[in-house]
């Protein structure tokens, strides 16, 4: 997409006509992102109302989780901008034209409102189950330790983990690692979450369970997005499918249409297989 | 309780000066492990040759004396950065340190000997001379030197770093003998008594102690003893360069020292000889 | 330019030079035989054999905590005593400073290298290994191909270190009669007493050469880390 | 022979062990301020900061790369000289003595730290990146991040060789004896002057350090203990 | 399960029966693994026949990478016994009375001949993707040099990672971690296959990908054995499924067995929900 078709697709994209509205959560404008040669995100833009539930599905490698990433300047993006609760995060150059955030306050104070999950997990390693979920809690939000203890174990049964509240990361199987990642950034009762892939070491029945975790949220307004692989999930949970291809947003609508009716071709092959 | 007797700022309160420009109390350092001009003791005194003259000299000088041990490497640093006063450490004058500091007159001079294992065949030979002086160098001495030569060629001689012996036999032996420079004497004798040299360039106060003690047992001195030339004028104290009224006074005490024989007896009683400069 | 030092510094150039290349020898082979020696101490150390473990402690302990200075000299003047030593076959070899001091060195440097690697291969994470084990690699192959080249980044600013303290520890050569470039300086700053001028100078060719070794690790370091994280 | 190291009237057992005093007393300290010394250039050597990134280079590289001897010299007498003129600008004249202790300390300790900055330094390059991810996602500042994630885990990676630089400084302290303060090292010399013992002086001096380094060895072998938790070890 | 009761269960088993015959591929006897308290192996026992696939199917933090990890002796069992091609891997004590095995060479042939694929991957940091698949062949087995290559280039045009191949790994999506890991194992060409949740980063795609390989490893006579938490994957796959829970094998059976007629309630109310 050159510069010059900047301006065309996104006026008549439903992202701009929010842009200022309140209740958006997310607001992502022709996004691009480059590993020195190779663009991995070539103009993405999406929108995300508050309660809203984003289902990122595409191909191993399309960029989901650089897209993740780059909503909360883990990487940062090169071109496009990012506005989480109708606020642009500000960018600037450094000297050898770098893009880099201009504002690291802003962009701590904006990490705090969203939450991620990571798909490596990143769990803290020096700390057990119990200190990762309160760390945040107490010391960024300086909730008191003991309310911020009460809620971590109330959250660490909610996940199926109050037996192993006090193992290290390293002894937990990678399922009970996948649920303490969650159950640490629910510690933070972000208004805004990124999922990437929450429910890939988990069995079914848990699976069913963070199911029920995220529609409950919804319901309370929070907005999520959510990479994930399985497609049943992805129908089950959402209101927003968006389907990636190679760095580009390629099929968008609800589950119903996504599912459904694919319009591109490349998404009707994607889900043709055997979910 | 350190070992070394810092000034306490609490103490004599500020130091005065007398008439003469000695500053009272008058700091003295030295090296403290070098008997026995000086050297420590367990219970952290100083005592030695040059402490019993140093009180001696402050006695003449009718001012107090501070006396604090300083490791070598500082010791001219230490001078110069206005720690100290004067130095008497066993410090050979020589050209270089003039650079550095000023002497008084020489208060020691001795003779420097080669020391070799009383077995070597360098002990059985008759240089046919007791003194080599060598800044008058006539023909009997002239013999003895050649002599020397011929017999150290290719031996493996030690002395102790940057001291006027090395700078001896770097300009009279540099190209016959192999040099091993030791940091400390003691060490030196150690290498002797294991053969690691064939022999050790000193001067006799500097021997003293180990050809006495029971390491130095199986050693002997040979040749001739070495005097003037640049093996210099001898021991003197060191001073802060342009001290001039202190030079001075310090010269006046060390030369009544000598003239009414303290010098001397001092001299006997820890050299066991009179090395006393005259 | 106030000529007596001048000239005397102009006169010592070339013993600055012979102790300049002396230092440099002994860094760099006891660097490297050290190098191989701390390998193989750390892998003891880090043995299930409890015999091999406690042999390597016992070595690291001795050597890394006590002065370098006192064990150039046991090992120097201290073998020396013993005529047992003297009449030994190896006497021809502690006979002489040189070798003394690269053993000194060696052991010396060969127990702090251990330690740094010690650390290094305890920081690769134990997925790298397992992964290796379920390829059926062990032993030695392990050790090369995977675990030592993943200790090594990660041990080599600490290494750096050790390479530079080698070369300031070279100094002590000078006690055992060794006229390496601080041996050099001592003797002219005795003679001069003009420790700070003379220093300075040795400390500039130190920093030279401190300057290379950090560069060079730099280097490697950047050579050795394949992409950031 | 004994006798000399025992605390009668021949004995050196009391310098030795007030020299053993004042080498800890100089150790810890010097260690304590090179720690943060080491800790600061370690943190700008990794930071975006350009200017701060050369400054602790030249620190690291400047410290490291000349004589311990001779920085040591630098900040006592080159100390004085400047104390001096200071005063003196002030209006007072005459030399000024900077109280020995504390420039030891400072000076060897300044060393200690350079040394310090290179070990931490690899220590936080071997936390995994996704740690502290982790931290920036849940909107953890740098220097909440630094002290919460970073810290302790660089802590696990650096202690080995913190270990190593501890040792180095234990010994370093030797070097304040050129500003007369009396250290161990110092009295084992002074004392194999007197009495023309080296050996077993010497010797004392050694298992008197190697007493100090085993004490301050099981604490770090405790620290590394602590600074391991929640690793996991390969099987075999 | 006490001592005594040793005997029963294991007679019974069909495990013992097989125990000598040579198209015996893996062999567990009565796997016991603690880790300090609490025992996460409580007696598994299992077989599997050249030719083979099985799957392990269970609630997240049932044992079963453990079980895994314990066949390849990453982890050493407590109790009970593993043959590996009609081998069993003798195990010893050491002083402190922990297990371990009894002789270390035999340990690694073994292992060569068994391949494993890590549910974290655990591709290694300072090689290429290239470098990871080439690396055991080259110095385990002996294959020269430029023909691991040309194998190794071969299995990642395969696994759709041709692209990638100088890559390292930090620089790879999850999915393309995943699938360099499956390359990296099958370079090795083991007769036995342990895959710990193989498809957990994959899209459905991959997955059918995944799923087409192992079926022509199969039909090839190599043996699997496969952790997942897909069930349909699992029931598309396997000749057999174990179902763990809590340390003991629950159920098992072919999959229509498992899947169309659970046996036990456990089983029932795991396999309930959604897949
Ligand atoms: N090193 C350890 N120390 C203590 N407990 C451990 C350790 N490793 C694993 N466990 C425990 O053992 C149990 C089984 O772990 P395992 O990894 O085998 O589970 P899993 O069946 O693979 O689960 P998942 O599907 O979540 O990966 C878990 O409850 C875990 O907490
Ligand atoms: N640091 C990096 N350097 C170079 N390339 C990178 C880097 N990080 C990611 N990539 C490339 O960017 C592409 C997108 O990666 P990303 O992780 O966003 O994929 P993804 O959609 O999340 O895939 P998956 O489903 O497999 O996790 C991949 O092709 C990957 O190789
Ligand atoms: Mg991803
Ligand atoms: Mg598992």
């Amino acid at each position: 997409m050159g510069p010059d078709e900047f301006r065309g697709p996104m006026t008549q994209s439903p992202a701009v006509a929010v842009a200022d509205q309140a209740n958006t959560a997310i607001l992502v404008r022709d996004l691009h992102k480059r590993f020195g040669e190779t663009e991995v995100l070539k103009g993405v833009s999406l929108t995300a109302r508050d309660g809203d539930v984003i289902s990122l599905i595409g191909s191993s490698g399309s960029g989901k989780s650089t897209l993740l990433r780059c909503i909360n300047l883990l990487e940062t993006p090169d071109e496009g901008q990012v506005w989480v609760n109708g606020e642009l995060i500000r960018m600037g150059r450094d000297r050898r034209g770098a893009a880099v955030p201009a504002d690291r306050k802003q962009v701590d104070r904006i990490r705090q409102r969203l939450g991620m999950v990571f798909q490596g997990f990143n769990l803290w390693t020096h700390m057990t189950v119990l200190e990762n979920v309160i760390e945040a809690p107490v010391h960024v939000l300086g909730v008191p330790r003991a309310e911020a203890m009460d809620r971590a174990k109330a959250l660490l049964d909610k996940v199926g983990l109050g037996q192993r509240q006090d193992y290290y990361p390293s002894q937990l199987s990678g399922g009970q690692q996948q649920r303490a990642a969650i159950a640490r950034m629910l510690a933070m009762q972000p208004r805004v979450m990124l999922f990437d892939e929450p429910t890939s070491a988990l069995d079914p029945e848990l699976v069913g369970e963070v199911l029920r975790v995220i529609r409950q949220l919804a319901d309370e307004g929070a907005t999520m997005l959510i990479v994930t692989h399985e497609m049943a999930f992805a129908r089950d949970v959402s209101s927003h499918v968006l389907f990636l291809h190679q760095g580009r947003v390629e099929e968008e609508g609800t589950p119903d249409e996504v599912f459904g009716n694919p319009r591109s071709d490349r998404c009707r092959q994607f889900l043709a297989r055997p979910a | 309780a350190y070992l070394a007797t810092h000034r306490t700022p609490s103490g004599t309160g500020a130091p005065t000066v007398t008439d003469q420009g000695v500053p009272n109390p008058l700091r003295v350092a030295t090296e403290g492990a070098y008997p026995p001009f000086n050297v420590a003791e367990p219970d952290g005194t100083l005592k030695g040759f040059e402490i019993d003259l140093a009180k001696d000299l402050c006695r003449r000088l009718g001012v107090k004396c501070e006396i604090a041990a300083q490791a070598w490497d500082g010791i001219i640093p230490g001078l110069q950065a206005g720690k100290y006063d004067v130095i008497l450490a066993g410090m050979s004058v020589t050209e270089d340190r003039r650079q550095a500091v000023d002497f008084t007159v020489p208060y020691v001079v001795t003779p420097a000997y080669f020391v070799a294992p009383k077995d070597s065949p360098l002990t059985k030979i008759d240089f046919g001379l007791q003194r080599l002086d060598i800044s008058n160098m006539d023909e009997a001495s002239t013999q003895a030197m050649d002599k020397l030569k011929a017999a150290l060629k290719g031996k493996t001689v030690g002395v102790q770093v940057a001291t006027i012996h090395a700078n001896f036999l770097d300009t009279y032996l540099g190209d016959t003998v192999t040099i091993r420079r030791y940091d400390t004497l003691q060490n030196l004798s150690l290498d002797l008594a294991t053969g690691r040299v064939d022999a050790g360039l000193a001067d006799m106060t500097g021997w003293q102690p180990f050809l006495e003690g029971t390491d130095g047992q199986n050693a002997a001195t040979f040749g001739p003893g070495i005097t003037g030339g640049l093996l210099g004028p001898g021991i003197a104290a060191a001073l802060r360069k342009g001290d001039g009224r202190l030079l001075d006074a310090l010269n006046n005490a060390i030369t009544a020292a000598k003239e009414d024989g303290t010098m001397k007896k001092l001299a006997e009683q820890w050299f066991h000889f009179d090395a006393s400069a005259k | 330019m106030n000529s007596p030092l001048v000239t005397a510094l102009m006169a010592a150039l070339p013993q600055f030079v012979t102790g300049t290349w002396l230092t440099v020898q002994l860094v760099a082979l006891s660097l490297l035989v050290g190098l191989v020696l701390a390998t193989l101490v750390a892998v003891m150390r880090l043995s299930h054999m409890a015999p091999l473990s406690w042999v390597a402690r016992g070595y690291i302990h001795v050597f890394r905590s006590t002065p370098l200075l006192v064990q150039i000299f046991l090992i120097y003047y201290g073998l020396g005593q013993f005529d047992a030593v003297r009449q030994s076959v190896l006497w021809p070899l502690l006979r002489e400073p040189y070798w003394c001091a690269i053993i000194a060195f060696v052991l010396n440097t060969g127990a702090y290298t251990a330690e740094i690697m010690r650390g290094g291969i305890e920081a690769v994470p134990h997925g790298q290994v397992e992964a290796a084990r379920a390829c059926g690699m062990g032993g030695g192959l392990l050790f090369r191909r995977i675990i030592l080249p993943q200790a090594f980044r990660l041990a080599l600013p600490a290494y750096g270190n050790e390479i530079i303290l080698m070369l300031q520890g070279s100094a002590l050569a000078s006690t055992i009669t060794l006229m390496e470039l601080t041996g050099v300086a001592k003797a002219i700053a005795a003679r001069t007493f003009q420790p700070i001028e003379v220093f300075c100078l040795a400390g500039a060719v130190y920093l030279g050469m401190s300057f290379l070794i950090t560069r060079g690790v730099q280097l490697a370091e950047r050579r050795l880390t394949p992409v950031k994280r | 022979m004994i006798d000399l190291l025992g605390f009668g009237a021949r004995g050196w057992g009391l310098q030795l062990l007030q020299g053993m005093g004042m080498t800890l007393l100089v150790a810890v300290s010097a260690y304590l301020w090179g720690l943060a010394l080491g800790g600061a250039a370690a943190a700008l050597k990794l930071s975006g900061h350009r200017g701060g990134r050369v400054a602790a280079d030249v620190y690291t590289t400047i410290v490291r790369g000349v004589p311990s001897l001779l920085v040591i010299y630098l900040l006592f007498f080159g100390g004085n000289s400047a104390a001096t003129w200071v005063v003196s600008l002030l209006g007072f004249n005459g030399p000024v003595e900077l109280s020995a202790l504390p420039v030891g300390i400072l000076a060897v300790g300044t060393v200690s730290g350079a040394y310090s900055a290179e070990v931490l330094r690899g220590g936080a390059l071997a936390v995994p990146h996704g740690q502290v991810e982790a931290a920036k996602a849940l909107g953890m500042n740098r220097w909440l991040t630094f002290r919460r994630v970073m810290l302790p885990q660089t802590l696990r990676y650096a202690l080995p060789g913190l270990g190593n630089v501890w040792q180095l400084t234990l010994k370093d302290t030797s070097l304040v004896s050129v500003v007369a303060l009396v250290e161990l090292m110092r009295v084992a010399y002074l004392a194999q002057g007197a009495t023309r013992q080296p050996f077993l002086f010497f010797t004392t001096a050694g298992l008197l350090y190697l007493a100090l380094a085993g004490l301050s060895g099981r604490l770090f072998a405790r620290a590394e203990g602590w600074a391991g938790r929640g690793v996991r070890r390969a099987a075999r």
